[in-house]
């Protein structure tokens, strides 16, 4: 048919057009947002001091004192779940960026030579993948000790050969195209010819990667604080807070399900935002 | 003259999407008598491939269709893909233009070609069995056989081109329609696929509908040719007639652009390319690209005009002097 | 008569898991200055690996490409550099050898800024000039490959390929991706040029009808080996070898009335990688004998003059 | 045998060789707190000498390395630094009732995420299209242990019908003795007949499995949607449905099958995931499995356990996608 059809389309050509009526991610962004302006402007939303022990109110109900209640050290809930999603916005934001900052040059660089060089960095990266999810971060921290910036360091080392591995992927097909053999002809330099023609078309996997990942990372790094390898009191976050409730869970359960419940609406807005830009970056988002 | 196998007229096809519904077929008319090999010419954009899957009921489900077929003298709800598919199958089969993606990689022929036989014919898979390697013995396929046992990924393009026949012809089809069956193909696997096509649509009296780029391939195979331009069809005559003694103005020029063997020379050639479906041209649509167009061309869509030669819509046709630029 | 390009014995083989490939099999020829040479073949022949080793995408295994009085197989980094600046390629699929992200001015002033270190104005003129060359005008700069059609895309990569005043363009069958229409414009386009700018080409194809139109110098390979080859008009005039004779043959005719399909080819090509003994043609040959199917390779024998084949019993004798 | 198995193995060989330099270099980050643990507060500097010594920590880099690979490949996790027993001992005790765990939950997500995966492509943009869809975002975004501390709180804390946690009654463990035969308490149990100690496997297993399930559900109906969205769009099923093949047979026949062969790798992948993941719901439910002796052994510095902990779970996953790859070899004709 038309040879229009087959044909890459510009950077972000009908990228909104796709997106229009995509009524999930409009709401993904709206609660995302949200969350972003609740984490910026948590001074000013959080009604009490959310370090503040107060024993003589401890493990109270919701109510006009307490929005969502306080804790069994008596801190407010409300105000500890505000602060708790800059933690959370920023773990997810910090091991997405270096994950996908650290994974790109090896998969672009593997992708373009190709041959040994390509061999010898995939296989390391295969490594890393053969732990299942999960479990090389909480080795990692296991090592180098419990906190939240170890997590975070635990998280980017297991996440950043997923994204060597898919820049590579995408790398390699764009080497093999036309333009790129065009290039090498033409005499430029590997460093030219890897940041000018291959990584502009090879980063757009990795961004839709990026995306989809910010939620499994803010997943992630809670779960690491629920059983007890992440954040560690004082911090504020989601994870923790839900870990220190436990054991009064089954009578005061709104104390870890708030906070879980926190949890769930950013990555599900994240989520929403990740299809969107999935739908709007994946050429073949069309036929889904 | 016998009575046409299938006869198209006025097909319109168009594609929904976000935005409008885009036109590709703009009135296409068309018939195939039994043992007749039609040509259907065209470049990209011109609706040659939307022809066929819209005459056997395959076009996706965002297609909106029109217009009236007859097949056999009964009367097919075209606009109704699943109706026609159902009325045309076992009796009309497609051959594609990528042999080895139209067969799964991950079934035998033998099983493919048994579960489509017994499929159309409601037979057993032991018949079904028999019919399919009496079709592949039939297309000459080396080892018929073992043919049976191989996978897609097993053979050369030529050989799994002779399998889709071997398929095409199991169900005992009246009507053959080849979507580009060569295109994929080395010339001299071409030129063996052209003659078994043709040696078969001979002896069986099978009507073929042949859709090609290539003009070469049609004056090699065809009996009679259509030329479609943006939607439309430009011109209709028997093949010596149209290669010896085009009327339309496109057809004129595409023959003058084609090269082969002996033309040393400079071509004529076509300023401009195809106008894609979207942005269809006023009045004929060629006339952006056509040296001799005149006023009327730009505002006036052509009509049809049928001659004792063929039919043909161009306002300023090969025969007429005036207006002829040389 | 003086030489641009010389190739000798160039041999590329790759080793794959279903067996050696013998994708180019001591080939040799020459491109005099002004002159097109046309490499044609079916799929699998070699065609396009032998234009690779050429631009020296692929390494050969063995063999020299002497460009202009220098061996372009072990050149130092630096030498290669200015050398490929001599050469330029056109590509065969319009749809990818443009790169999606850049505007098309960028495209064909790329060379100029890497090489030539222009810059601004000089380096706008250069690009118009380019543009203009190849039929298109200035204000096509600023718009992306994919707002072209086919042909102009095409158009862009022969710009592209002229910007640095090569001597040699290596021609990647550069039409097969396009509508008959504007293969025309892009074949006269080319042949136009050569007479402009005194170019060379060696053009690679598996078309006759486009081959018979722009090559000087014909060269016919059959899995990885030159079966014939010689002044383009001698071979379709007279071809030798009897897979010359096929091909030509088996390419359609544009005359109804005088077919050519009714004796069809026999056979098909066999695997690159489990290539017949003896002459690879002669399973598919109506002239082969016992010689051609046991003996080793025939031996070129040079018919006329300049006028070569690789033949046991070539037609004729 | 054919050369893709004999590359996959030699492949499998090289990663796990990888993943030891890794364990290995893990459990030498932190040694000083290992020290710290075996002697306590105050240790003489022989004392230290000494248990270095004994733990390999004076050799050179390489050699600690050799040496750690021969040990670790020949089963020698060492010894756990909290129970003084041998590691391979601890985890070969507990690391059945992680496996029974993953099996069902795995079995649960298989046979429920891919026919609602297809359906839903087979359906697609209908209301059960949408459905699917909506519950797999929201199990996706759903934290594990939050799954797992709602259903303890519905089934256990307000409706009381399913036992908190743990893996069966106490009072039934010691009423009925069954002999370990494959490990997995359900399957013993039926083996040798004991109806009630079978039920109550059951119920414990009930909860656990959920909430390991929920998410690798919802990623792997997903997955299997797209994937039989893009085998109902290749060509070949354009010619067997122009061959008048009924939507049955092309639908489940060829493009179930056409998706299926790349699902193996995703359910592969699937295995590893609830491995991962089994660590958190094993914690929550007091599961006896490896995971939660592992949250158990980190708190405490036991690196030993640890890292054996981390080796097993590693290699059963590099086992499951050898497994995995052997199923692609045999169903994929390509790669014969």
């Amino acid at each position: 048919m038309s040879e229009a059809a087959v044909l890459p389309k510009g950077r972000f050509a009908g990228a909104f057009e796709r997106v229009r009526g995509n009524a999930a991610f409009f709401v993904g962004v709206v609660v995302f947002g949200l969350i972003i302006l609740v984490a910026v402007f948590a001074p000013l939303i959080a009604t009490h001091d959310p370090l503040k022990i107060d024993f003589t109110a401890k493990l109270a109900a919701p109510s006009t004192a307490h929005l969502f209640g306080t804790d069994e050290l008596g801190r407010d809930i409300f105000s500890r779940v505000v602060y708790g999603a800059r933690t959370s916005l920023t773990i997810g934001l910090i091991v997405t960026v270096l994950s996908a900052l650290i994974g790109t040059p090896f998969g672009l660089v593997a992708g373009y030579f190709g041959g040994r060089i390509e061999w010898a960095i995939m296989r390391m990266m295969d490594v890393f993948i053969a732990f299942p999810p999960l479990l090389l971060p909480i080795a990692i921290t296991a090592a180098v000790g419990q906190g939240l910036y170890e997590a975070m360091l635990a998280l980017t080392v297991s996440f950043f050969p997923w994204y060597a591995r898919i820049v590579h992927g995408e790398a390699k097909r764009i080497s093999g195209q036309l333009f790129v053999k065009s290039a090498r002809a033409q005499g430029f330099s590997n460093l030219r010819i890897m940041f000018r023609h291959v990584l502009p078309n090879a980063w757009i996997p990795a961004i839709i990667q990026a995306s989809m990942d910010f939620g499994y990372t803010i997943l992630a790094a809670a779960s690491l604080s629920f059983i007890g390898i992440g954040a560690k009191e004082p911090d504020l976050e989601w994870g923790l807070m839900v870990a220190l409730s436990r054991s009064k869970f089954l009578d005061y359960w709104w104390v870890a399900l708030v906070p879980g419940l926190a949890i769930f609406l950013t990555v599900f807005a994240v989520n929403l935002i990740g299809d969107g830009v999935n739908d709007m970056l994946d050429p073949k988002g069309d036929s889904k | 003259m016998t009575a046409p196998l299938l006869e198209i007229n006025d097909l319109r096809v168009g594609f929904r999407n976000r935005r409008a519904v885009v036109q590709v077929l703009h009135g296409v008319s068309l018939d195939i008598r039994p043992g007749e090999i039609v040509g259907l010419v065209g470049e990209s954009g011109s609706g040659k491939s939307t022809t066929p899957l819209a005459m056997l009921g395959l076009l996706p489900a965002n297609a909106v269709i029109g217009g009236q077929a007859r097949f056999e003298n009964r009367t097919l709800d075209i606009a109704n893909p699943a109706a026609t598919r159902k009325i045309l199958g076992g009796r009309a089969s497609l051959i594609f233009q990528q042999p080895l993606k139209a067969f799964s990689p991950y079934a035998t022929f033998g099983r493919q070609l048994v579960d489509a036989i017994s499929a159309q014919t409601g037979m057993s898979r032991t018949d079904a069995g028999k019919v399919a390697l009496a079709a592949l013995e039939d297309v000459q396929m080396p080892d018929p056989e073992g043919a049976m046992a191989r996978y897609p990924h097993q053979v050369s393009g030529g050989q799994a081109q002779r399998v889709m026949i071997a398929l095409a012809l199991s169900c005992n089809p009246k009507l053959l329609v080849a979507d580009e069956p060569t295109t994929a193909l080395d010339v001299t696997v071409q030129a063996q696929v052209l003659h078994l096509i043709r040696e078969l649509a001979k002896s069986r009296g099978i009507g073929v509908l042949f859709i090609t780029h290539d003009l070469g391939v049609v004056a090699e195979l065809c009996d009679r040719v259509v030329v479609l331009y943006a939607g439309r069809v430009c011109e209709t005559a028997p093949v010596a007639g149209l290669f010896h003694h085009p009327q339309h103005r496109y057809t004129r020029a595409l023959l003058g652009s084609m090269p082969h063997l002996g033309s040393a020379q400079a071509f004529e050639t076509i300023p401009g390319s195809a106008p894609s479906p979207a942005a269809l041209p006023s009045g004929c649509a060629f006339h952006p690209r056509c040296a001799a167009a005149t006023e009327r061309c730009r505002t006036e869509l052509p009509q049809m005009v049928t001659t004792e030669a063929g039919r043909f819509a161009c306002w300023n046709p090969v025969g007429s002097d005036k207006g002829r630029v040389v | 008569m003086s030489e641009l390009l010389s190739v000798r014995n160039l041999v590329k083989r790759y080793e794959t898991p279903r067996g050696t490939v013998h994708a180019v099999d001591d080939v040799s020829f020459e491109i005099p200055v002004g002159h097109s040479v046309a490499v044609v073949g079916e799929s699998g022949c070699g065609k396009s690996t032998l234009a690779l080793s050429v631009l020296q995408l692929v390494a050969p295994t063995s063999g020299q490409v002497n460009f202009d009085g220098t061996d372009l197989i072990g050149a130092s980094r630096s030498a290669l550099t200015r050398l490929r600046r001599e050469i330029g390629v056109v590509f065969q699929d319009p749809a990818s050898s443009l790169n999606p992200r850049m505007r098309v001015g960028d495209i064909v002033g790329e060379p100029l800024r890497v090489h030539e270190k222009l810059r601004g104005r000089s380096l706008h003129d250069r690009v118009t000039k380019l543009f203009n060359d190849v039929g298109l005008t200035a204000d096509a700069m600023d718009r992306y490959p994919h707002q072209f059609s086919g042909g102009q895309r095409q158009r862009i990569s022969i710009a592209r390929a002229l910007a640095l005043e090569p001597k040699l363009i290596v021609l990647d069958e550069p039409t097969s991706a396009l509508d008959v229409s504007v293969q025309a414009q892009v074949l006269n386009l080319l042949q136009d040029l050569k007479a402009r700018k005194n170019l060379s080409y060696l053009y690679i194809s598996h078309s006759l009808a486009t081959v018979e139109y722009l090559a000087d110098i014909l060269i016919v390979m059959y899995l990885g080996r030159v079966i014939e080859k010689g002044p383009a008009d001698d071979i379709f005039r007279d071809p030798r070898h009897p897979y010359t004779r096929l091909l030509i043959d088996s390419a359609p005719s544009l005359d109804p009335l005088n077919r050519r399909l009714s004796r069809p080819p026999s056979g098909e090509i066999p695997s690159p990688s489990n290539r017949p003994a003896g002459c690879h043609f002669a399973s598919r040959c109506s002239r082969a004998t016992d010689l051609c199917r046991k003996d080793p390779q025939p031996d070129e024998i040079e018919r006329a003059s300049n006028h070569r084949v690789t033949c046991h019993h070539p037609i004729g004798t | 045998m054919s050369r893709y198995i004999l590359q996959r193995l030699g492949m499998l060989l090289l990663i796990l060789l990888g993943v030891l330099v890794i364990t290995f270099v893990i459990s030498r980050v932190l040694p000083g707190s290992a020290v710290e643990m075996m002697l306590g507060a105050r240790p003489t500097e022989e004392q230290i000498a000494a248990v270095r010594e004994q733990l390999g920590l004076d050799r050179s880099m390489p050699e600690q390395l050799l040496l750690y690979i021969g040990d670790t490949l020949r089963g020698e996790f060492g010894t756990s630094l909290l129970t003084k027993r041998p590691v391979l001992v601890e985890i070969a005790e507990r690391f059945p009732a992680t496996l029974e765990l993953v099996f069902f939950s795995l079995i649960l997500v298989v046979c429920a995420g891919i026919p609602m995966g297809v359906s839903a492509a087979l359906h697609k943009n209908s209301t059960s299209d949408y459905a699917a869809r909506s519950v797999s975002a929201l199990g996706a975004a759903m934290p594990t242990f939050i799954v797992a501390m709602i259903l303890q709180l519905v089934f256990s804390g307000w409706l009381g019908v399913l036992p908190l946690q743990g893996r069966i009654d106490g009072l039934i463990q010691l009423d009925y003795e069954f002999p370990t035969v494959t490990g997995f308490y359900t399957v013993d149990s039926l083996l040798a007949g004991q109806w009630a100690a079978f039920k109550s496997c059951l119920l414990h297993l009930i909860m656990p499995v959920l909430a390991l399930s929920l998410s690798a559900l919802a990623i792997i109906m997903r997955i299997t949607r797209g994937m039989m969205i893009e085998a109902l769009g290749e060509e070949f099923i354009m010619t067997l449905r122009a061959y008048g093949l009924s939507p049955r047979k092309v639908n489940y026949g060829y493009a179930l099958k056409a998706a299926l062969i790349p699902l193996l790798t995703v359910i592969g992948m699937t295995f590893g995931y609830m491995l991962g993941l089994s660590v958190v719901v094993e914690y929550v439910f007091d599961w006896p499995g490896i995971g939660g002796f592992m949250v158990g052994a980190i708190v405490r510095s036991d690196y030993p356990a640890v890292m054996g902990v981390t080796l097993v779970l590693a290699s059963s996953y590099l086992i499951a996608n050898l497994i995995v790859d052997l199923l692609h070899f045999a169903a994929d004709p390509r790669l014969r």
